[in-house]
């Protein structure tokens, strides 16, 4: 124990949640290496670490999906051994996962009581579960239809409906993984709002989150693990955001500035570059319920990073570029030639690339070889008629197994087989064979791990070096200042500004994101989104 | 209100008002067609059909399908025939199929789990197998006389404004009324409407996927074999060769009445809807008189036809117009497994 | 080979295991006629494996095998995409009737038989068509769809027949079915299998529509986003379906020299789904193999003709037919083959 | 937990116009299909008769079909027909359903012996006349039905049966090619013929497999016949219906032996193809299994209307048709 940490133990009661020595190994791995963590009744604490640091793996202990190789868990004293998410559930600790496990055809009081339904001689009791689900989403001080499917429910919702459920337990601890991750500003609040509440009904929750500003703004302590050790805790109060990041990342930083982010450099974002037409302009691009228009340009060898929360609009944004959806105001350029709207066929033949932001669901074809999905992307733009020569698929399968040291047993191995990393290698190796004017890149780096990640900023500045036009999308503010040239900051799907050059840090993006507080609460945004 | 309103309602909705269009329709075309004895007539003929349906309806709500519906029934019936010949009395041989049904579509149920196989070529071998099995019992019709079965058909009626609601139509209801209350009233009912709204989320809510599907399938199994006994006792017989092609009736009854072919949605209620709209059709063509078996099957493809597109204009009009601009084609979910 | 076939180990291609079905049907048979008291004998007159000459043609049990699976392995292989994109073709049976009393209508009217036989192939091209515009254009359920045409498609070709059985004498019609050309002494549904066999994998392993079917049943979003054109491959597959339905139903109709409008085709979309799932393409859609479809129709037939081999009444042959399905869908399933994977794994 | 939604609901307004055009185009459908002489209460009461046939699994079954509608209308009879689609619980129904349509007679082909006892019961209530054509079906109390016009199964395999004796003088190696398992004409056909071979030990059933009553599987299963340990030794086959027979002609030959010489063919139906192939001198005999009940069936009817009794048993008039009696003269006369 650090003098830190001991110093800032509540010696008061014991703790809620003593988690003492775990180990956790897969095959070959050690995923948790004798990490401790504890929790205090009433207490919000935020568990901190980059990918791979085993947050996830902390989390899935906690919530009985997975058993420690070693440790032990105390729950107020006694130890438990979670062997199920119900079981966990039944000493009262609930999980809601960063994937928000419901039944899209369910109604919200179904999807709240689902498993734990009040029954009296075999048969539900109605109106017993419509009151105890109006219980779990008073707690949380929302209110919704409870008979509403949730798949009509915008995704804040469901990650809100998703805490009810657990709540609904009587759960004492809590555990949130990346709760906030779909959630714009105002709905952020709202959970916090209703973070707040739980936390003085004395529950004791785990917060595991990316968003730095977020912890500052409601974590009563912090923990931080890098990889798969504990590096300490801290109150919030006694941390400062140096270093915290310093505590992650494990590198002193010298620059994460702290001063006034006021008056970031407003560049003209439509204004074209002064000669050739840039690769890619977007005017006035827009979409009703998803994002509003916005005006952008990238030119060759430039870089351009969207920077914003998720949900920020900058998904979709990068969809209308590509032309996955149609624009219902604005249009497209590549290198001044505009693009018919919503093909993607017509942007891929004029050069325009995107990697998809979930790359197992929009990416790639798990089951397909590695070499078939990096020839996908090039033999859709030729045609299929005109297939690659298999001469030439293995080629080019040889070739960015090599360029990207992508770490495969072969150009034959089922992509579902690879690591994320390797597989998002596999994804940008798929747009480079067809070797774009503009490459946009959605959440390139998302769960891969620190090595793979240092590769691809690697390769993306490699890229932009050889003249391709990039657009970057990325949660890391860190890695769109190192990577971009320019960043255009998006906030409740609209374009919050631009920063460019030296203006380009990450308070300054942190700053413009957090700008403005929306208030308009939860409720009325669903009746906003029902009327559209 | 409003959530009978709702949009997954819709198309039991829908289903409930074409009902009422054609009767009537037929009403005002055909004398003699709403009268209460066709209503009785309409429940009775069917009920063996509905009971299946029901037990069709939780399989196809839990993402499910079961080919195996008309062999079962067969099979059941013909076990019941059988028993009845070798003195049994006829209530008696009730648990008997019921288990045997139950017992046969835990095995499918527990195939399909455990192997991960798809339930469309898991049930069409049940299909087949019960079939043949139904030829090894016995391998012609197979008629039967009881006393019992005699009353039942005589005298065990509800009397009902001038004439007489069989007992197998009261069954029928009753047992479509429990299934209505199995499907929305229980923890297992809610468990299928989870595992067929979403398989993985229901695994992580804590639902057993494999005791619930052997469970569903086991539910239908036990359907069928009540549907078979009553299918013996009406006919007092048993046949071998009967009500092939009876699982494309019950699915188009189930999905007719509502429920989606990938699950989560529909209702028990919805299904006898889909079963009497069949019924309805069948009795015009009757009344009508003069369709030769062409233009028979041509008419009943095309009535389908204009369901099935009505009901898929009803769930997602609003869908195709995202689909037509929206460049990302979304390809119809995947058949059942 | 159908899947790409230079990876691939011979025994990790999905057609393995009907091929080994239909080796070890043909062994058992074997083994029957050799073993039963007063039975003929391995190669005896009656044997299974007995192969006869007749008018220079080579007959026999192997070879009626190839005749009759003909007609299903078209099926199968029109099916096989179509699955391979998530979606089904209940209406094959009806169409091959279909198609059958077309042909058979136009040239007992006259009609030249090569057009005959071509507008017998553009309708089931037609009713694939139907199908595919409404399954990928319309948003209609496979399963749904293809049965309404299942349905109505029967009832429209007793229409086409006048509900008659339509008997015809016709040179290039018969030869469709019965032909044993002289450059080839097999079984014409064989040959024709064959090459539609071999054109179907030139047309998708040669091209890259194969592929993008493969990617569109594999991952539907992930295809739309490299720009493939989805609905147009999914109805593109059913039309092709359509068109090998038409074909099988010549076949059919060429073997009795007339068009059963009543009894072709029956259940032929269940034999069909059969041999496709047998031969490694999941109904979930994704990878196919099309050889694997392919040998599974003969697999299919193989238990027929065994069934008459051996004397088993039609009524109780689908239970043997049953075991076999669960028995090859058994060892292909995805727990099992992990199983036999780690085994492999092991002892390399 | 995202899914392929295909979209928001509709706006209500549009909901209901869909509804609403729907419902109108499908009322308007069945209002639409009125047909002449359909409904109508009649001026001078005009006969009507229910009739339920199975279905049209074949030929013969559509030549039956047409016989007793061309004399219904020949007639001026009302007739209400109902196709079951070879589902005999579509029969049953259409039975209920004639007898709330309180037709004067009802008349039904069914598909199956059993199962008729309850709805037979329901028309003797309903005091409608019941006729049965084709086949006969089993109940406890024979006055449940007036009378049964039609063919008798066994007795048909007797005569084929019958017939090959005389022909071969009781020695035969027979292969017999069934009918759909469990269905009458298959039982029947199966049992006449057997008791007829039983009667002349000469005579062994080698070989007995269904055809499923089609020409396809007829031949196919001929084939199997023929390449089998027995096959060199048949000297007749026996189909159960003339389509089978015609498609293991086509087997018998080749497999390099002569139908109709070899391998003597006789079958029961007496299909025009069936004549054709006699005239071909491939098949050697067929017995007739009359179809065109037409004519007979409205007489008793009529019979049945005026009070007049009528014989429990109404045979057909059916020949057996050896190859030698076949003229084209013959040929040119049948109907179907």
């Amino acid at each position: 124990m650090t003098p830190a940490e001991r110093l800032n133990h509540p010696a008061a009661s014991p703790p809620l949640v003593d988690v003492r020595g775990v180990v956790m190994d897969y095959p070959g791995v050690r995923a948790l290496d004798r990490v401790s963590f504890d929790l205090a009744r009433g207490e919000i604490h935020a568990l901190m670490g980059e990918n791979g640091a085993g947050k996830s793996t902390l989390v899935k202990i906690l919530a009985g999906r997975q058993r420690p190789t070693a440790g032990t868990i105390r729950l107020g004293g006694t130890e438990i051994r979670p062997a199920s998410t119900r079981h966990a559930e039944a000493h009262g600790v609930s999980t809601v996962f960063q994937e928000i496990d419901l039944v899209p055809t369910l109604s919200v009081a179904d999807n709240i009581c689902l498993g734990r339904e009040p029954t009296r001689l075999g048969l539900v009791r109605r109106p017993r579960l419509r009151a105890r689900a109006a219980a779990a989403l008073r707690r949380l001080g929302i209110a919704i239809d409870l008979d509403r499917t949730v798949e009509e429910l915008p995704t804040a919702i469901q990650q809100l409906v998703a805490i009810s459920r657990a709540l609904d337990c009587d759960a004492r601890v809590l555990v949130l993984d990346e709760p906030t991750s779909s959630l714009d500003a105002s709905e952020t609040g709202t959970l916090f709002e209703a973070l707040r509440r739980l936390r003085e009904q004395g529950l004791g929750i785990v917060f595991v989150t990316h968003f730095i500003e977020q912890v500052y703004a409601i974590a009563d302590r912090i923990t931080v693990l890098r990889n798969g050790a504990r590096v300490g805790c801290w109150t919030t109060a006694a941390l400062s955001r140096e270093a915290l990041v310093s505590a992650m990342t494990g590198r002193r930083l010298e620059a994460v500035h702290r001063g006034p982010a006021a008056a970031p450099e407003r560049e003209p974002i439509g204004a074209p570059a002064a000669h050739a037409p840039p690769a890619l302009a977007a005017r006035d691009l827009g979409r009703r319920r998803s994002i509003h228009p916005v005006s952008l340009h990238v030119s060759c060898g430039e870089a351009l990073g969207l920077a914003g929360l998720l949900g920020s609009g900058r998904t979709e944004l990068a969809r209308l570029l590509f032309g996955a959806d149609a624009p219902d105001t604005g249009r497209v350029e590549v290198e001044g030639r505009p693009l018919p709207v919503g093909s993607v066929r017509a942007a891929i033949a004029a050069g325009v690339a995107m990697t998809p932001e979930d790359r197992k669901s929009q990416g790639l074809l798990l089951d397909f070889s590695v070499r078939e999905n990096i020839v996908l992307a090039l033999q859709s733009r030729r045609g299929p008629l005109h297939p690659l020569p298999r001469a030439e698929q293995d080629r080019l399968a040889a070739h960015y197994i090599e360029a990207l040291a992508i770490a495969a047993p072969g150009p034959d191995t089922p992509v579902g087989q690879l690591s994320g990393g390797n597989q998002q290698k596999v994804l940008l190796a798929r747009w480079l064979a067809v070797q774009p004017v503009v490459l946009i890149l959605d959440e390139p780096t998302r769960g891969i791990d620190v090595g793979a990640r240092a590769e691809i900023e690697r390769l993306i500045l490699d890229l932009r070096a050889r003249g391709m036009a990039i657009v970057l999308i990325s949660s890391e503010l860190d890695e769109i200042v190192r990577l971009c040239d320019r960043a255009l900051v998006l906030r409740d799907r609209t374009a919050a500004g631009a920063l460019a050059g030296e203006a380009l840090d990450e308070s300054a993006v942190l700053a413009m994101v957090a700008a403005a507080p929306a208030s308009a609460s939860i409720a009325n945004r669903t009746v906003d989104e029902d009327a559209g | 209100m409003r959530a009978l309103l709702a949009s997954r309602n819709l198309p039991s909705l829908a289903a409930a008002a074409i009902l009422a269009v054609l009767v009537v329709a037929g009403s005002v075309r055909f004398e003699h067609f709403a009268s209460v004895g066709n209503l009785s007539n309409l429940l009775g003929d069917y009920a063996f059909v509905a009971i299946a349906a029901v037990g069709a309806t939780f399989v196809i709500l839990a993402g499910g399908i079961d080919l195996s519906v008309g062999s079962m029934v067969a099979f059941t019936a013909m076990l019941a025939a059988w028993l009845v010949d070798r003195g049994w009395h006829p209530l008696a041989t009730v648990p008997v199929c019921l288990a045997i049904g139950a017992a046969l579509g835990a095995a499918m149920g527990g195939l399909i789990h455990a192997f991960a196989l798809p339930a469309f070529i898991v049930t069409l071998a049940g299909m087949f197998a019960l079939r043949a099995a139904t030829f090894l019992l016995h391998d012609q019709p197979l008629g039967i006389v009881h006393p019992f079965l005699s009353w039942m058909s005589r005298d065990a009626a509800v009397p009902l404004g001038g004439a007489a609601l069989p007992a197998r139509a009261v069954l029928m209801l009753a047992v479509v009324a429990l299934g209505a209350i199995v499907a929305g009233r229980t923890r297992f009912g809610r468990r299928v409407y989870a595992l067929g709204g979403s398989p993985r989320s229901a695994e992580a809510m804590g639902v057993s996927v494999g005791t619930t599907t052997v469970a569903v399938y086991a539910l239908a199994g036990a359907c069928a074999a009540l549907a078979g006994v009553v299918f013996a006792s009406a006919k007092r017989a048993g046949d071998p060769t009967a009500l092939v092609g009876l699982e494309l009736t019950v699915i188009a009854a189930v999905v007719i009445g509502g429920t989606l072919l990938s699950g989560g949605v529909g209702s028990v209620g919805g299904t006898l809807l889909g079963v009497l709209i069949l019924g309805v059709i069948r009795l015009l063509i009757d009344f009508q008189g003069n369709l030769n078996a062409a233009w028979t099957s041509v008419a009943t493809g095309v009535l389908l036809l204009a369901f099935a597109g009505l009901q898929r204009a009803l769930a997602g009009l609003g869908g195709w117009a995202d689909r037509g601009t929206g460049g990302a084609a979304r390809i119809e979910p995947r058949l059942p497994r | 080979m159908a899947t790409p076939a230079g990876q691939r180990s011979w025994h990790a291609s999905p057609a393995v295991w009907p091929v080994l079905g239909i080796v070890s049907l043909v062994l058992l048979n074997a083994l029957f006629d050799k073993l039963l008291p007063g039975g003929p004998g391995l190669f005896g007159p009656g044997a299974f494996l007995r192969l006869s000459m007749r008018d220079g043609v080579p007959a026999g049990a192997l070879v009626d095998i190839l005749n009759y699976g003909g007609a299903i392995a078209i099926l199968a292989l029109g099916m096989t995409p179509v699955i391979a994109t998530r979606g089904v073709d209940l209406s094959v049976g009806s169409v091959m009737a279909l198609a059958g009393a077309v042909a058979a209508s136009l040239v007992v009217a006259d009609v030249p038989s090569i057009a005959a036989l071509a507008t017998a192939l553009a309708v089931g091209a037609a009713c694939g068509l139907c199908n595919g515009v409404l399954v990928s254009f319309g948003g209609v359920q496979p399963f749904v769809v293809t049965l309404v045409l299942m349905v109505a498609g029967r009832g429209v070709a007793q229409l086409v027949t006048g509900s008659q059985i339509t008997t015809f004498h016709d040179p290039l019609l018969e030869f469709v079915g019965l032909g044993r050309p002289a450059w080839l002494p097999l079984p014409m549904p064989f040959i024709l299998a064959t090459a539609m066999l071999g054109a179907t994998v030139l047309a998708l392993r040669r091209t890259a529509l194969g592929l993008f079917t493969e990617a569109v049943g594999s991952n539907p979003e992930a295809a739309a986003l490299v720009g493939v054109r989805s609905r147009l491959l999914v109805a593109a597959a059913y039309v092709f379906c359509g068109l090998c339905a038409a074909l099988a139903g010549l076949i059919a109709m060429a073997n009795i020299k007339g068009a059963d409008p009543f009894n072709a085709g029956r259940n032929a979309e269940l034999a069909a789904i059969f041999a496709v799932v047998v031969g490694g393409t999941s109904l979930a859609g994704g990878r196919m193999c099309l050889l694997g479809a392919f040998a599974g129709a003969f697999l299919l037939q193989a238990l027929t003709t065994t069934m008459y081999a051996r004397n088993i009444g039609a009524d109780v042959a689908p239970l043997p037919q049953a075991l076999a399905i669960l028995a090859v869908c058994i060892v292909g399933s995805p727990p099992v083959a992990a199983m036999l994977g780690r085994r492999r794994k092991r002892t390399p | 937990m995202r899914r392929c939604r295909p979209g928001r609901p509709l706006p209500a307004f549009l909901r209901a116009t869909v509804i609403a055009g729907a419902l109108s185009a499908l009322a308007l459908a069945v209002a639409c299909s009125k047909q002449p002489g359909g409904d109508a209460p009649p001026a001078n009461k005009r006969l009507v008769v229910g009739f339920s046939q199975i279905g049209a699994e074949s030929g013969w079954r559509t030549a039956n079909t047409k016989s007793i509608k061309d004399e219904a209308e020949k007639r001026g009879v009302d007739l209400r027909f109902s196709d079951a689609q070879g589902d005999q619980e579509n029969q049953v129904r259409a039975l209920r359903s004639f007898i709330q349509q309180q037709v004067d007679v009802i008349a039904v082909a069914p598909k199956t012996e059993e199962g008729w006892q309850e709805v037979l019961e329901e028309a003797q209530r309903a005091g409608i006349p019941v006729i049965l054509t084709d086949r006969l079906v089993r109940v406890d109390d024979d006055s449940l039905y007036v009378t049964f016009i039609g063919s008798d199964f066994v007795e048909e395999g007797r005569r084929a049966g019958q017939w090959l004796a005389d022909q071969t003088g009781g020695t035969a190696v027979i292969a017999e090619l069934q009918g759909t398992p469990g269905a009458a004409p298959t039982i029947d056909r199966k049992k006449g013929f057997e008791e007829i071979v039983a009667r002349h030990p000469g005579m062994t059933i080698v070989k007995s497999q269904s055809g499923n009553f089609e020409r396809s599987k007829g031949k196919e299963v001929c084939e199997a016949f023929m390449r089998s340990p027995e096959g060199p030794q048949i000297t007749a086959l026996y189909a159960h219906n003339d389509d089978m027979a015609l498609g293991a002609i086509q087997a018998i030959a080749a497999a390099g032996r002569r139908p109709g010489e070899d391998v003597l063919v006789v079958s029961i139906d007496g299909v025009r193809d069936a004549f054709q192939a006699m005239l071909d001198g491939t098949l050697n005999c067929t017995v007739e299994c009359n179809p065109l009940l037409g004519p007979q069936l409205f007489d008793t009817i009529e019979a049945v209307r005026r009070g007049e009794r009528v014989p429990k048993r109404i045979l057909t008039t059916e020949g057996v048709y050896d190859r030698s009696q076949v003229t084209a003269e013959t040929l040119a006369s049948r109907q179907y």
